[in-house]
């Protein structure tokens, strides 16, 4: 039989106020079950506290009732003096008396027969709570870093100088990411490459980092502190153990002509290439589409050119290589898979997103985007950092950044903010200005937007120093007449339209989440918005989590980021997993689901509806090793403790702990008239 | 009917399988046939009077039948959705089973019947059914009558009842539910209630109280629905069965619309097709959530 | 195909051989233009800017007359017509309160069921009878097809029957005619519409830079599907010329001429001879080399 | 605040049983606390952690155990704290509630709704509007009269157990 | 006692409006809303429908489906039981068929034996069955095999039989004698039982041989062959529905549930129950002795020809054919009692 003891509080005046507590005490009293009543003053005080331990002693209490605030406020409280007055934590339950009651009603009759029902209610629950124990869950403590931008390469860094081993997954031949590519970073202007580089190789170098570039992740298994990752390491043609990147292979390609990835399609490269002469790992990669060997395999011919491995003085050249598995146990995962820039074609992956017709659908050549800019300003660029627009050669005098371009535009691409273009079209003009001395920067823009340390002092700098004219208004129309490009505007601050002839156009174009995150977030079960960008777990006071425990989040495919912002973000990851690697085991609330082995049929609805891929498939076999029955386990490891399974199992063989059937049928029936 | 046959006398034979589910001629009518031998293959029949959903026979909460090993199982299109069901819910796995499908245009509503098939004795349930035969099956059989058009005329009396004002549906529903003995046979025999224990019969708590008064038959009859929602097959086995002649097909299609006109899903015997309940999507339609 | 057919004013004042020569070849392209009953003003170009109601609830009628007709779909050969119509139907079709409104001042059950085309709709459409019908085409004619505003925009209105900011359906048609379309820029831009009248200097403006645009991309001839383009870029080239902006004899066909040429059919039937700028440049080129020529 | 005012003396007033989940509504309904927003007295909460654990009985015993009316309560789509336990509830609630409403239960009597943790105006609103719609629909006597109390039935008069009389 | 009178149909009519007027409940068979015929309450004698044999029984008159026991009321740590008021009012079965009507006799063995079942009894007490012979039945019809007959009296007050304009009345029993008086004027002197004899015979006739007529037989035998793979064999087409018992005359086994109404108080119901469900023998412990469906099958033969007779000499099952009739998968008890009989005398076996 229950022996439950009920302690109503008034809250000082809070609930005292409007609801007459010692009434309600009484009537607890009443009920069957309850063999301790009380009201005081203040229950969470220290005397209050001490109220529960000693009732739990005097009166051989098997469950507490504390009629006060909400749960979300003081549970842990009366938890925490429930369990020191002996009594396991989870036999106490709050009846929320003041958030439900006495702040929201007036009439003091009214509120005192809500707050007994209320408090009636939780006592029947807690007649049928069960002591519960933490459940504690071994961790391995490696993590896996996806994405080897600055954000993945600076989570790898702080994890494995932290004394946890990292395996950092790339899927491009080299580490480095769009960092790799920039010229000059705002807003102090310095080489993006020179931060950069030291840091790609710091990694590579790195005694508890073991790198797999080319690579990808196939499947994730698991659960916090135990997942179990496959990866897909690309075939790159090239034996990694035999090759000493001396780049005699690159030499002799006789396929010189591909444009370069790197470069942004300004550049070319041979068909065995190291992306750029930085790369790490500084080893080649067969780009099997564009290999002549490759294509006429691909056409059934036989083998032919082999240059490459004619020219290798280490016989590093595999063209049989096949893609290789690996898998690797990890206790976290930081997902760092960065961006990709829109494209204002007229093919979209997705419907919503339309292209730029009136900018000819990114057909005039001297239309550029942002990072094309950024290779054409750098020293290490096709230009060799010269300013020269495409289709000629020629030196553009009259250069036009338009700003926005797929970002904050609900119509024909994306409706957030990109963030970082105001600043970095700001730092164009200035790059622009600093090579091209007679030339004309124009920006069009509809906000300028410089909130960081020094960015609007930057913003003006271009502007007010350097020259650039800014208009604020959008570009309605572009084309091409001979060698200018004509453009047609509106300055909105003027009121006027505006047409004027531009020899280069860099179009500030919105940043996305990569391609494929979404078949990534879906093996991670991490969710994501309708962008693709992974969700944070909490906006505010979770910026780095996921929904999924483990799995975190670091760089622009959480939104768009700056590289400040990445790196904090990655810091962050890092700290989160470095704290979740402090313990050997890692503890978690028991409100976990048990299945019921004995009437469960094994339909596994409640692994359909399963999140978090709690769910397992279970053989129950007899004494001589036949399969009976396979039925449904539930891993407490992974169950967060939402209860859809429960609802879902239509012969209820799911039950979860603290919100049990019995518990809520009795809930309702103490509501019962 | 020879091809039938011919197919059963070989599966058993040859040791294929130990046991064909089809139909025989019994002393009422048409009914399940349970055979073990080639030589009783003579005695598998199938015509409009097979309306029995012989996928039933094969969840495995049948112990005395589970025995039998491998069978094989007749089928008609209909039946084979439960039996698509069933493997889509991991009940039994598809290599265990040899599915012999009949085509089939409409069956007649009760297996006694001697009346032939026709636009007016054909059971409403066919009205319809767009099925000649079952794509899961591994043999197919038979030849289809062109089956019959809808709609059926259950599918009028739901329109009928959706018209009614609210208390006047509640006062039809009364006097049908009432009449039930809770008996069970509608969950017994139907082949997509295979729990190893009915919630129903669950009494810690207990959600559907088992006596046959008014509030626990519509607690029961809520909770069928509920379950079979998106799952059912419309077998009609479950109207068929009950003793006190309650529409329960009424409830049953009326739920198919709902999960058909919200979530665009019909059962299929695909097992592969995921069902609507269990999944969902990120816009389905929300209008009456506030 | 039968199809509700709204002239509007421009095609039996100003514009007779838009009406002439769409009639002319409709026969070929297997299109019975029904006339709807007793049509009124569409409301172009001046009733939606002075009010939204009268805006709305003149296409209306014009549209609840072809329903009344038992006609499925019109076509609107003015495109100032086709965005009046069918702008109306895109705002009744998605506001339950204005289309109550509507109804009340029609003073009639209108259900809205009429659907609108444009001609570039309906001769895209039509495209596999103009390849079949072409018996002289237009062979080494290099034409620029203008689209101006109303034509293919927006998308909500027309239902995106052709790309709003990259259009190609005039150049197809225009390619099964036998001619050749050239890449030009100012394809979608403002002829100066309505203001033809009111604000001369904007038209001569906007419709020299059109002009030049064309034939600085080697144009022999503009095409268009509007009266209103039409008058604003034929009939004011002289003003243009007038005040120094355009130098110039560009002629400017309605796109069923050109397909009527194509087809054969006679340059008065057509009405070319009623243009301003003359379009002998285009008619009296060396006859084609008759391949399918019927006597 | 006219629906949180109490019916005139002896009027109906509805007994709302409210399923919500813990991390949106039942923080929703907190907020509603602490700002003071008052409403009317008929709701009693039952606390879920998620509108995924919500079962279409938890309405029905409600109901049974004579409540006018229900809420259902949980995190807006794309919001639940577990991913998608609101997205199965949703459809479980679509079905169950086109059901009962072919059953001949009035749906008037239940309130699904979507209510954020700072939400508590909408909470209040919900409660109000709820509480108002179903003192109009009135007690729910058809449910209630599915089962007599026994001990409620008069003893009968006639106890002859002779027949004729 | 078995003295004779006569009613015509018209007065039989009448006789049914007058029970009405003294407030007598009258129930008969009668068509449903879905087109069957059913045992229901009836205000007019119209509405009887004779030729179909009913698709339930008699037994929920007496034993309904579900029928409350005694209320109870936590009291602090106490529970109080509180007497459910019952009344049983007078009320008269009208059209009942003599399988029916004399399955209720059968049972008032079980209802009387280890204690008194009032309710059943003060429904007995409060209820005249008026029984018509039966017309004849048909290939499920094996009365005559169990003791019984179309005309039989067993259980009736009355047993009506068809002749000229109305019908013979057997006064069978002192209640039915008390009807007669009460009501003399509805009732006259007119043909003799012998004016029924063909409408007898034929209705003999027409269920005769269906089953051999050899209970002892069947009993001897499945006392002894608890084990036999026929039960096996039969079994297999059986869902476990519980249709033949529900249907069935002479099933009557019940379960006794309470049923919370609010926190402290409930109800103790007792409802309809069928061996034919695994929960039926489910032990507390997850043990179930019948744990598959041809333990349950044996089991209705069982305790229908060997357990009631070894207990009570009586046969439970009054050859009605409804089991045959309900089950949706073809289960034939006269084949299964055919078939008993063949094996029992050397005539056949197990298939």
């Amino acid at each position: 039989m229950a022996r439950i003891g009920v302690f109503v509080c008034h809250c000082g005046e809070n609930i005292g106020r409007t609801v007459d507590c010692a009434k309600v005490a009484e009537l607890c009293g009443q009920v069957p079950g309850v063999v301790h009543s009380v009201d005081y003053k203040y229950m969470c005080s220290d005397p209050g506290q001490q109220m529960v331990k000693a009732a739990i002693a005097e009166k051989g209490l098997t469950g507490v009732v504390v009629a006060a605030c909400s749960p979300h406020m003081h549970e842990k409280t009366f938890r925490r003096a429930t369990a020191g007055g002996g009594l396991n934590p989870f036999l106490c339950e709050m009846a929320n008396v003041r958030e439900h009651c006495s702040w929201i009603h007036e009439d003091r009759d009214a509120a005192t027969v809500k707050a007994v029902d209320i408090t009636k209610t939780i006592v029947e629950k807690v007649k049928r709570n069960v002591p519960l124990s933490t459940i504690r869950i071994p961790v391995t403590r490696r993590a896996l870093v996806i994405g080897g931008g600055i954000a993945g390469i600076q989570a790898a860094l702080d994890i494995a100088d932290g004394g946890r081993e990292v395996i950092l997954v790339e899927k491009d031949p080299s580490i480095g990411g769009h960092m790799s590519q920039l010229s000059e970073t705002f807003p102090t202007l310095d080489c993006s490459q020179c931060i950069l580089t030291p840091r790609m190789v710091e990694v590579y170098q790195h005694p508890r980092i073991k790198l797999y570039s080319y690579s990808e992740v196939e499947s994730v298994e698991g659960y916090i502190g135990n997942f179990k990752v496959k990866i897909r390491r690309k075939a790159r043609s090239i034996d990694e153990d035999k090759c000493n990147g001396c780049g005699a292979c690159t030499k002799t390609c006789p396929n010189k002509k591909i444009p370069s990835e790197f470069d942004c399609g300004l550049g070319k490269r041979t068909a065995i290439y190291v992306p750029f002469p930085q790369a790490v790992p500084n080893l080649p990669t067969i780009d099997r589409a564009k290999c002549l060997l490759f294509m006429n395999r691909a056409k059934g011919r036989p083998d032919t050119c082999k240059k490459c491995a004619e020219a290798c003085s280490k016989e590093a050249i595999d063209f049989d290589q096949v893609d290789r598995f690996v898998t690797e146990d990890v206790g976290a995962i930081v997902v760092a898979t960065g961006y990709q820039l829109y494209t204002i074609g007229k093919d979209q992956a997705k419907p919503n997103i339309k292209g730029y017709g009136e900018y000819g659908y990114g057909t005039i050549p001297d239309v550029i985007d942002g990072l094309q800019f950024e290779r054409l300003a750098s020293a290490s660029g096709p230009t060799s950092g010269k300013i020269q627009r495409p289709s000629d050669g020629k030196e553009p005098k009259r250069i036009v950044f338009l700003q926005c371009i797929g970002s904050r535009d609900p119509q024909k691409g994306m409706d957030y903010c990109s963030k970082i273009c105001c600043m970095y079209v700001a730092k164009h003009t200035m790059l622009y200005h600093h090579k091209v001395h007679d030339g004309q920067a124009t920006v069009f823009y509809m906000d300028i937007r410089a909130a960081g340390k020094g960015y609007d002092e930057f913003s003006r700098r271009a502007i007010e120093e350097e020259g650039a004219r800014y208009i604020r208004g959008r570009v309605s129309k572009m084309w091409r007449d001979g060698d200018v490009i004509k453009i047609q505007g509106f300055d909105t601050l003027a009121g006027e339209p505006i047409e004027m002839d531009a020899d280069m156009v860099v179009l500030a174009t919105a940043m996305r989440p990569q391609p494929g995150i979404d078949s990534l977030a879906q093996k991670l079960s991490v969710s994501y918005d309708q962008h693709g960008f992974i969700n944070e777990a909490h906006p505010k006071l979770r910026p780095v989590e996921t929904n999924t425990a483990g799995v975190y989040v670091a760089g622009a495919c959480q939104a768009p980021r700056d590289i400040p912002d990445a790196v904090a973000m990655a810091s962050a990851t890092a700290s989160k997993v470095l704290g979740l690697f402090a313990n050997e085991m890692l503890e978690r609330e028991p409100t976990v689901a048990r299945v019921d082995e004995s009437s469960c049929a094994g339909c596994f609805h409640c692994e359909r509806v399963c999140a978090y891929g709690a769910v397992e498939h279970k053989e129950i076999k007899d004494r001589a090793g036949n399969v009976l029955r396979v039925i449904a386990y539930v891993n407490p490891g992974v169950c967060q403790g939402c209860g859809t399974c429960q609802a879902t199992c239509p012969s209820k063989s799911v039950e979860l702990a603290g919100f049990t059937d019995e518990q809520i049928w009795s809930e309702i029936q103490a509501l019962g008239v | 009917m020879t091809e039938l046959r011919e197919l059963a006398r070989r599966l058993l034979s040859e040791g294929t399988v130990n046991a064909v589910l089809g139909w025989e001629e019994g002393p009422r009518g048409a009914r399940p046939a349970f055979v073990t031998t080639p030589d009783g293959a003579d005695r598998l029949i199938f015509d409009p009077r097979c309306v029995h959903d012989l996928a039933s026979y094969l969840s495995p909460r049948r112990p005395h039948l589970k025995k039998l090993g491998k069978v094989a199982v007749v089928l008609k299109p209909c039946d084979a959705r439960a039996v698509a069901g069933l493997i889509r819910e991991t009940q039994i796995p598809r290599e265990n089973v040899v599915l012999v499908g009949v085509r089939c245009g409409g069956v007649l509503a009760d297996p006694e019947s001697t009346a032939p098939l026709s636009e007016t004795t054909v059971a409403d349930r066919c009205r319809g059914c767009p099925d000649r035969e079952a794509k899961l099956a591994d043999h197919v059989v038979g030849t289809a009558g062109a089956g019959f058009p809808g709609p059926s005329r259950r599918a009028q009396k739901i329109e009928e009842l959706a018209a009614m004002p609210v208390d006047r549906r509640w006062d039809f529903w009364q006097a049908e539910l009432s009449k039930c003995v809770r008996c069970h046979a509608c969950r017994q025999v139907c082949p997509l209630c295979f729990c190893e224990r009915c919630m129903a019969d669950k009494s810690l708590p207990r959600w559907i109280e088992s006596s046959p008064h008014a509030r626990g038959n519509i607690a029961w009859h809520i909770t069928r629905a509920m379950h079979l929602a998106g799952r059912c097959v419309d077998c009609g086995e479950c109207e068929r069965v009950c003793p006190e002649g309650i529409p329960l097909g009424l409830i049953t299609r009326k739920i198919a619309q709902v999960v058909s006109d919200r979530y665009d899903f019909r059962p299929s015997d695909d097992p592969a097709v995921p069902a609507p309940v269990g999944t969902y999507r990120m816009d389905d339609p929300q209008e009456f959530i506030l | 195909m039968s199809i509700g057919y709204f002239p509007g004013c421009s095609l039996h004042g100003l514009s007779r051989e838009y009406d002439e020569s769409l009639k002319a070849i409709a026969p070929a392209l297997g299109l019975e233009l029904v006339e709807v009953n007793d049509w009124s003003c569409c409301g172009a170009s001046s009733a939606h800017s002075s009010s939204h109601l009268l805006g709305v609830a003149l296409p209306a009628r014009n549209l609840a007359q072809a329903e009344d007709q038992g006609i499925a779909e019109v076509v609107a050969p003015c495109a100032a017509c086709y965005a009046r119509l069918a702008a109306a139907r895109h705002e009744i079709a998605g506001d339950a309160t204005l289309a109550g409104h509507i109804n009340k001042v029609l003073a009639r059950d209108f259900r809205n069921s009429v659907k609108v085309r444009s001609i570039l709709e309906v001769m895209k459409g039509a495209l596999p009878a103009i390849g079949s019908k072409v018996t002289h085409p237009l062979k080494d004619l290099k034409v620029a097809c203008y689209y101006g505003c109303l034509l293919v925009r927006p998308v909500e209105v027309t239902g995106g029957y052709d790309d709003p900011e990259d259009p190609s359906s005039m150049e197809a048609v225009c390619k099964a005619a036998g001619a050749t379309p050239v890449k030009w820029n100012r394809r979608l831009d403002c002829c100066g519409g309505g203001l033809s009248m009111s604000r001369t200097g904007s038209v001569v403006r906007l419709g020299a830079a059109i002009l030049k645009d064309a034939k600085a991309a080697g144009a022999d001839a503009i095409v268009v599907a509007c009266p209103m383009c039409h008058s604003n870029l034929d009939f004011r080239q002289k003003a243009m010329a007038q005040r120094g902006a355009w130098d110039g004899e560009m002629p400017i066909l309605f796109l069923t001429q050109v397909v009527g040429l194509a087809m054969g059919l006679d340059a008065k039937a057509l009405g070319l001879g009623r243009h301003f700028v003359r379009t002998d440049s285009v008619t009296t080129r060396p006859a084609p080399v008759a391949a399918g020529e019927v006597g | 605040m006219d629906s949180a005012t109490p019916a005139a003396a002896g009027g109906f007033e509805p007994r709302i049983t409210a399923f919500v989940c813990n991390w949106c509504t039942y923080t929703g309904a907190d907020l509603a606390g602490t700002s003071r927003l008052q409403m009317a007295s008929n709701v009693r909460i039952i606390r879920l952690p998620c509108t995924g654990r919500i079962d279409p009985m938890f309405m029905i015993k409600a109901f049974e155990r004579g409540a006018d009316g229900v809420i259902v309560s949980g995190c807006h789509p794309a919001d639940c704290h577990y991913n998608a336990g609101n997205y199965h509830a949703r459809r479980r609630f679509a079905i169950f509630r086109e059901l009962i409403q072919f059953l001949g239960i009035d749906t008037g009597r239940i309130t699904f709704s979507w209510v954020s943790a700072s939400e508590g105006a909408k909470w209040r609103d919900i409660v109000n509007d709820t509480v108002t719609r179903v003192r109009g629909l009135g007690p729910f006597t058809a449910y209630r009269k599915l089962v007599v109390d026994p001990a409620t039935v008069p003893a009968a008069k006639v106890t002859s157990k002779e027949v004729p009389a | 006692m078995s003295t004779t009178t006569f009613i015509r149909t018209a007065d039989l009519k009448g006789l049914v409006a007058d029970f009405n007027a003294a407030g007598i409940g009258v129930a008969g068979p009668a068509r449903t809303s879905d087109g069957a015929v059913d045992y229901q309450s009836i205000t007019s004698f119209d509405a009887v429908v004779l030729d179909a044999q009913p698709r339930n029984s008699l037994k929920q008159f007496f034993l309904p489906p579900t029928e409350p026991l005694f209320k109870y009321a936590r009291q602090g740590q106490d529970v109080a039981i509180l007497e459910v008021p019952m009344s049983f009012p007078p009320r008269v079965l009208i059209g009942a068929r003599p399988c029916d009507a004399a399955a209720v006799e059968v049972l008032d063995r079980v209802m009387n034996w280890d204690y008194k079942d009032e309710p059943w009894f003060a429904r007995r007490d409060a209820t005249t069955i008026v029984t018509f012979a039966c017309p004849g039945g048909d290939r499920s019809c094996f009365c005559t095999a169990v003791g019984l007959a179309p005309d039989a009296t067993r259980g009736s007050d009355l047993l009506l039989a068809p002749a000229g304009d109305g019908y013979v009345v057997e006064i069978v029993t002192p209640k039915g004698q008390k009807l007669v008086d009460a009501y003399a004027k509805r009732f006259a002197t007119g043909a003799g039982v012998d004016a029924t004899k063909a409408y007898r015979d034929t209705a003999r006739a027409s269920v005769e041989g269906h089953v051999p007529a050899r209970p002892d037989v069947i009993r001897a035998w499945v006392e002894t062959h608890f084990e036999d793979p026929f039960w096996a064999e039969i079994s297999m087409r059986c869902h476990g529905c519980g249709g033949c018992a529900a249907s069935c005359p002479t099933c009557h086994c019940f379960d006794i549930v309470d049923e919370p109404e609010t926190l402290t108080e409930g109800v103790r119901r007792r409802n309809w129950d069928t061996c034919q469900t695994s929960l039926f023998t489910m032990h507390a412990s997850g043990h179930n002795p019948r744990h598959d469906q041809c333990g349950r099958c044996r089991q209705r033969v069982n305790h229908k020809f060997a357990i009631y007779p070894a207990r009570f000499n009586d046969i439970l099952c009054t050859g009605c054919g409804r089991c045959a009739r309900t089950c949706p998968a073809g289960q034939d008890v006269t084949e299964i009692l055919t078939r008993i009989v063949a094996m029992a005398t050397g005539q056949g076996g197990a298939a």
